[in-house]
């Protein structure tokens, strides 16, 4: 237990009012000045506030095998600042016999259900070592614990510290300082020790990624945003309400979902980059006005974070089960752009990318995040490449009486001044209409813009925004998978290369319009495919039957949430001897 | 072209009417109320004096709903209840055009009646003209929040048995700014009070009743009992709140004027982003 | 000319208030009098009332097929009363050169487009012969001009106009006799004639869809409807708040279609059968609350009388693009149940199942109708046969403290005891919840109760419901339709079989749960499927094929709204030899 | 057992608070005003008399929302904003229960706004207490429409500077038949206005005001800015609003009792349904 790893993984869990979160962001702080990635999940009860927490912590890795994309399959330390409430944490914090569990015997007696993982239990005293120092709470000390086992510099310790704790003055930083210290040296004083590589100091990025699509959304020059709140989209307008204070721009909270999405179409319609968003019950509000959106042809971003469900479902916990209604949700057909982003590192790209094509293509796009790539807090590298930009067209072939609106051009893209240009005034309309953009009833004017507004989606140049592909070329197992499913899928697939099994990750992060071509030449040379997803019913794996883009012998491995996805359940489904026929 | 700058074309001559009457030919029955709202809103719009193209006629769905296509203006024929909504985001995000939103007593004050409720309280600084039929004409005459308890038709043989609600005490009730009652016959004291409304800074709401001729013929009695401008205007909420419910619900004028200042602009202009990127950057 | 024929098909035509939909409806009541099938779809222009109607009529084929379940490839005959916006109507007219045009001189030239059909353009003074009959409507000479071409007879005749204008008064009664005899008369002296052969006089039904839809509901045991109006499907609101003013039960006028699905909600938990009806553009705003009626297992049917869409798209005519919708459109995974009736006929009996099936599942059905099935008045043979009704279960097993109204049943159906009932009492909820009811984050209770939903429609046993196939035993070619596509689909395998390649249809009534094993049989020994659907991007075809339900050579043949399919036109598709490769 | 009747079962002995006590342990913060709404409700039942299972409380969602695993009696915790639509279906469905709503101030006068209106309007014979802590607590503090304008949030750093709306204005507008406010932390009182609230025919409306210990702390001071039962209830609307209006905020009373009928139950029984099916017959 005293060589030094590649990576190390954290629990440290307390009651409410404990700060087991402050002390697991600290934690990720330090690692990331230390020159480590790193991956925080934060668990709670069922309590608004105060009730037990927990930081599901991992960090590493850094100049190994990138930034850590999924949860681990199990636990190396359990910090339990207390025992309260911690057996509805239990089946989220896999332990065994190599992992240690530090507790306060004073907090009482280990609980059944983690003594009975096997993990060796080590006493510290927190209470008693919080209370050793003026102003110590036992968070900071369970930080101090935490970070010597992992090895970390006491330069980023303190510099994590002071970027935690610093807005509350000095005499709380002193205090954190000298708590974490005591629990710094109760750890060595233990003898054990998972210190990490020396990482690779740079600057990276620390952020979630639903931070990550604010930014996104600026960059791609998002200026109205109206949205209505709902876990575990909110942090995202609220991220964007404070920034636009200084950057310009403005979030409306609407009265619901449905006004949301109805400002953004006036807003879009007045020339306006504009975004919603929201969670499944409040996409499911909005695809009547998706439709309209579609029809009138007018570019916005629409943001679906998604939670576990059906119907209000577990709002706090990640699932994949909003593709069907983000493909299929409207009445009628109406085609749509669907993108998912393939990490939270993508988070930002993706949705600058999604601001673009809907300027572009004069359309919603549909973003597709998940809790868990939406609320996990990351160390990731700076990402340098972005999407070109690209601008709605505006200038008008002809104004005046013969000014069309919807005229039926090659690209299936018509020009949309704004209004107070004179001269091209026009109706938006969600009747079926003439290029003037007049109603019509006639078969030949509605199948004539049903066929434009396919033909903007089909002949765009989608570049490099159908997906991406990592692992050897040679492989023989492709796994196709989307959103947060891609990092444990490839995890998993490195784990299966290594023992023998070369194996692809088909990552897609457009998933509508379907770029079939990009996916058959991804999946060349595989002899076995799978389609992993965190959803009951195999929704993606559907998609693309329904789209003959798989052969005849794809295999689904959908399961839903609440549980996060970790590699070694990939990995053992596909190795499994006893699999289930495909079907 | 930009997308963002109106530019302001100033008009040679004086508007009139005309310039805000388009080509095409309303669906509606030849009789329906409708047509003297259309009327009265060109003949405020001409007055007012704004280019067609900076105004921005918006609406949900119904037969009034259809509105915008009649005129010169921009518009924007959305979904049904929803045009609230969409005016308040046009307007928000671009405070230099002029939005008008129009519609039914339905897409107003049932389906759309949150949003209703909520543009009151928010106090955007737009109008909006709601031609109250006190029936769904477009879907062939089912009662309305505004219809008569009694009202017998299909869908509610004998009458719903429910009191009708007045919107003009609800929008008083949920903050707006401008609160009037007209007669769509009367065409001209009609244009005056929406040129009013629409002056009028903040959220101001024009209430008109405008028969239909076709599922309610009855109402054109209307021009009958109608009681023209008996009610002067007030600053003071409660008075006129006391007034909407005191007075004959035939009763047209401007009920009330408000003082709230409209809901704020939003700050212009870009900062730049890659500053807030350096807010994630750590470890540099 | 003159030989009697199995049907024939007749448009009276003309402009706002002449009252071609009254004289056509008569003529439809004619016939049925006379021992005839028949089937009128009323076509309107774009003004809300007063504006030019058309009353589109087949007649015929008693004792041959079976009732006409769709439109005719072509009219033998068009009455126009007059000229007016007549080319807005044209392309919904074919006429040829077997085609006569009945028209008056003075309502002017035929317009050009009518000409151009090369039909054979006869006079009939219908003004002048209204003129000469004391209060005679032109409209009622155009019904006797079509009455007496095919054929029917004087009692038909008389007991049509009785039914149709008796509440008028005997007045009206004889002008439109006599208007309509010198209609006749006027017809027989021009020397041609179309007639049937003789009828087979039996007692039919004549209604429309929707109103077939009402009876369902009602024998089916609905008590309790809440809506909001929206074309198409606002006629089966006013039916049931008609008829159930004596029959019992209330209509609730609901402020939106959102609070028409919560009412129905409110209903079913309380233990009353319930429905809402509704079109696309409502259903959209149901798609929330469907989630939470899945998820909390309330018993309800959800109408969707479906049009053209996407948006508001054309209200009055006919699409099947909420297929996609009705699947797949709530967040999360809902598993669900969607009926669509095959045929007019199949209306009431399918609605009555549904209803039964919402309450023995306690979960929504969603049923599928369409414009066309509703809004079309048809004369068909009276259903003999309803389905068995089933209850809901109410009776709990234990009741006090253990009560769990989610108990985990082997059939998935758990007790649902109604309030009023002491010791049950239970928390419907749209949060994951245990087998109490009671709200859980557990992955273990999420997929348990996820899996029992599941299971309650995969363990049913759905009898026949699940549709039916006509056709050859032999048959080489099978055509999968559902809906209003049946009628159309039915009548192309016929004439396919006639020309040499044996055709079947397979229509399928139960979309969700897809039978697949059921539609396997109903598909071997064909060497060739296609899906013959009416939108755009082939819905029921995508589904099929994410359920891995046809083989792989299987074709689409999808066509949107708003012109009707007509069985030529399949026909003609699938003899056509340069047909795009399947794709 | 049938599905229908509700086998109304004479409690043994007078009923008390504690029958209408579930075992479910709440999820609210320690200090959270709902406690007291929940204790008063619990109260108003006993005294009510009804038994629990007669009884369904009906929420959407949000904190406020959770309230009805807490009690003994039926319930329903359906989507966020629509308890009112569920509570009429419920009620109409079955007039013999008692149907009582609860919520919050985001669930009931944001997204639910229009249910709200319409259920004043419709006058069904429930009752609906809103607990208002003027912000969303469930997802973690953000304004409502009761939100004091300048109130400082990530959402709306500085305040949304909208002025928020009187929900006793809009009911009363509306047609609400009873119109009160209670405070959560004044039990006693809160329980008598409760039971008045459920024995008055109609629409009744209990606006309750019910600090939210976590996001609005300093909502705790309203224990000493309450002004209790400082109102009478009048059967005037007019009066009733002006008293609404002129009234300090924390005024707690009963403001307002109508004499609308409640909307009238359906007709119950089944006809013969094939009596219907032969109109369809015809050529017999
Ligand atoms: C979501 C939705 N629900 C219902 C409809 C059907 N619908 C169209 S217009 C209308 C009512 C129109 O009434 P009103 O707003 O009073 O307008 P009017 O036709 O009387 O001018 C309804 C219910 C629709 N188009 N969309
Ligand atoms: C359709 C939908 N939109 C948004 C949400 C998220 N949401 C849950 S509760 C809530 C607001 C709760 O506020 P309030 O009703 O005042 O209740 P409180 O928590 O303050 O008691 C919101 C916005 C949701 N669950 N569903
Ligand atoms: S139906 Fe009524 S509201 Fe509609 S156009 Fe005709 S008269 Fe006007
Ligand atoms: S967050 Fe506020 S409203 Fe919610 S339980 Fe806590 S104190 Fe109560
Ligand atoms: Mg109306
Ligand atoms: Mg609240």
């Amino acid at each position: 237990m005293s060589t030094t790893r590649k990576s190390v993984s954290i629990v440290i869990a307390g009651s409410g009012g404990t700060g087991a979160i402050t002390a697991g962001s600290t934690l990720l702080a330090a690692a990331a000045r230390d020159g480590h990635y790193g991956l925080m999940t934060k668990l709670s009860g069922a309590q608004v506030r105060g009730g037990e927490a927990a930081a599901l912590i991992e960090i590493g890795r850094s100049g190994i095998d990138g930034p850590i994309e999924a949860q681990p399959d199990r636990f190396d330390a359990l910090i339990a600042l207390d025992w309260e409430n911690i057996q509805r944490f239990a089946p989220e914090i896999p332990l065994d016999g190599d992992s240690v569990v530090l507790s306060d015997p004073k907090a009482g007696p280990v609980p059944a259900v983690i003594a009975a993982t096997g993990a060796r239990i080590l006493e510290v005293a927190f209470g008693a070592l919080a209370g050793s120092v003026e102003g110590g709470r036992i968070n900071m000390v369970g930080f101090g614990v935490a970070a010597r086992l992992a090895g970390l510099d006491e330069t980023a310790i303190e510099a994590a510290i002071r970027a935690q704790i610093g807005a509350k003055g000095e005499k709380a930083v002193a205090a954190s300082l000298a708590a974490a210290k005591v629990g710094a040296e109760a750890l060595a004083a233990l003898g054990v020790s998972m210190a990490l590589s020396p990482g690779e100091k740079k600057a990276r990025w620390m952020c979630s990624g639903n931070d990550a699509v604010g930014l996104g959304a600026l960059r791609g020059g998002i200026e109205f945003v109206a949205a209505y709140p709902i876990t575990p989209a909110t942090e995202i307008t609220e991220w964007l309400a404070v920034e636009m204070q200084e950057h310009g721009g403005r979030v409306v909270l609407a009265e619901d979902e449905i006004a949301a999405i109805n400002m953004c179409c006036g807003a879009a319609y007045a020339g306006v980059p504009t975004m919603t968003i929201t969670s499944g019950p409040g996409l499911a509000l909005k695809v009547e006005t998706l439709g309209l959106a579609i029809a009138a042809e007018l570019p916005m971003v629409v943001v679906d974070v998604m939670r576990v469900g059906p119907s209000t479902g577990i709002p706090t916990k990640s699932d994949q089960g909003d593709l069907d209604i983000a493909l299929h949700g409207t009445p009628g057909d109406a085609p749509r752009v669907v993108l998912a982003p393939i990490s939270i590192a993508d988070c930002a790209a993706t949705t600058e990318r999604a601001v673009h094509v809907a300027e572009a293509l004069q359309t919603p796009v549909m973003l597709l995040s998940d809790q868990s790539l939406g609320q996990t807090q990351t160390i990731i590298d700076i990402p340098r490449t972005r999407p070109a930009p690209l601008k709605r067209l505006v200038e008008p072939a002809v104004t005046g009486p013969d000014f069309r609106r919807y005229a039926l051009t090659e690209s299936g893209v018509s020009p949309m001044p704004a209004p107070g240009n004179p001269g091209t005034q026009w109706v938006a309309d969600g009747l079926s209409h003439k290029e003037s953009g007049h109603p019509s009833n006639a078969a030949v004017d509605h199948i004539a813009q049903m066929k434009k507004r396919l033909r903007k989606l089909e002949t765009f140049d989608w570049g490099d925004t159908w997906g991406e592909v990592h692992g050897p070329a040679d492989a023989t197992l492709a796994l196709i998978a989307f959103g947060s499913t891609v990092g444990p899928a490839a995890e998993a697939a490195r784990r299966l290369t290594e023992a023998g099994t070369p194996t692809r990750v088909v990552a897609l992060r457009l998933i509508a319009p379907l770029q079939k071509n990009r996916l058959a030449e991804a999946l060349a040379g595989t002899a076995r495919v799978v389609v992993v997803e965190q959803n009951a019913s195999g929704q993606l794996f559907r998609h693309l039957l329904g789209e003959r883009a798989l052969g005849p012998g794809a295999e689904s491995f959908a399961r839903p949430g609440p549980a996060p996805f970790r590699a070694a359940e990939i990995v053992a489904h596909l190795t499994a001897e006893t699999r289930e026929a495909a079907e | 072209m930009t997308i963002h700058e109106a530019p302001h074309v100033c008009p040679q001559q004086a508007l009139t009417l005309k310039d805000f009457k388009s080509s095409v030919e309303p669906i509606w029955c030849s009789g329906c109320g409708d047509f003297g709202v259309l009327q009265a809103l060109q003949r405020a719009l001409a007055e007012l004096g704004r280019p067609p193209h900076e105004v921005v006629v918006v609406s949900g769905i119904g037969c009034s709903s259809r509105l915008p296509a009649y005129t010169t203006a921009y518009g924007f024929h959305g979904v049904h209840g929803r045009a609230l909504p969409v005016a308040t985001g046009l307007k928000l995000a671009r405070p230099d055009l002029e939005v008008i939103t129009v519609g039914g007593d339905g897409d107003g004050y049932s389906i759309g009646g949150n949003h209703f409720l909520h543009a009151c309280r928010r106090n955007v600084d737009i109008t909006y003209i709601v031609m109250d039929n006190r029936v769904y004409g477009m879907t062939k005459g089912q009662p309305s929040p505004t219809t008569e308890a009694d009202w017998d038709s299909d869908a509610a043989p004998g009458g719903t048995g429910v009191k009708p609600f007045s919107p003009l005490a609800i929008a008083l009730a949920a903050g707006a700014n401008f609160v009037a009652r007209g007669f769509a016959l009367d065409v001209k004291p009609l244009a005056a009070v929406i040129a009013e409304a629409v002056r009028h800074p903040g959220f101001s709401f024009v209430e008109v009743l405008s028969p239909c001729i076709t599922f309610r013929p009855e109402e054109m009695e209307w021009k009958k009992t109608i009681e023209r401008n008996a009610v002067t205007a007030t600053t003071d909420r409660t008075e006129a709140t006391a007034k909407v419910l005191g007075a004959n619900e035939m009763t047209t004028g401007i009920f009330f004027k408000g003082d709230r200042g409209a809901y704020a602009s939003a700050p212009t202009g870009h900062g730049d982003a890659e500053k807030i990127a350096e807010k994630f950057v750590v470890g540099a």
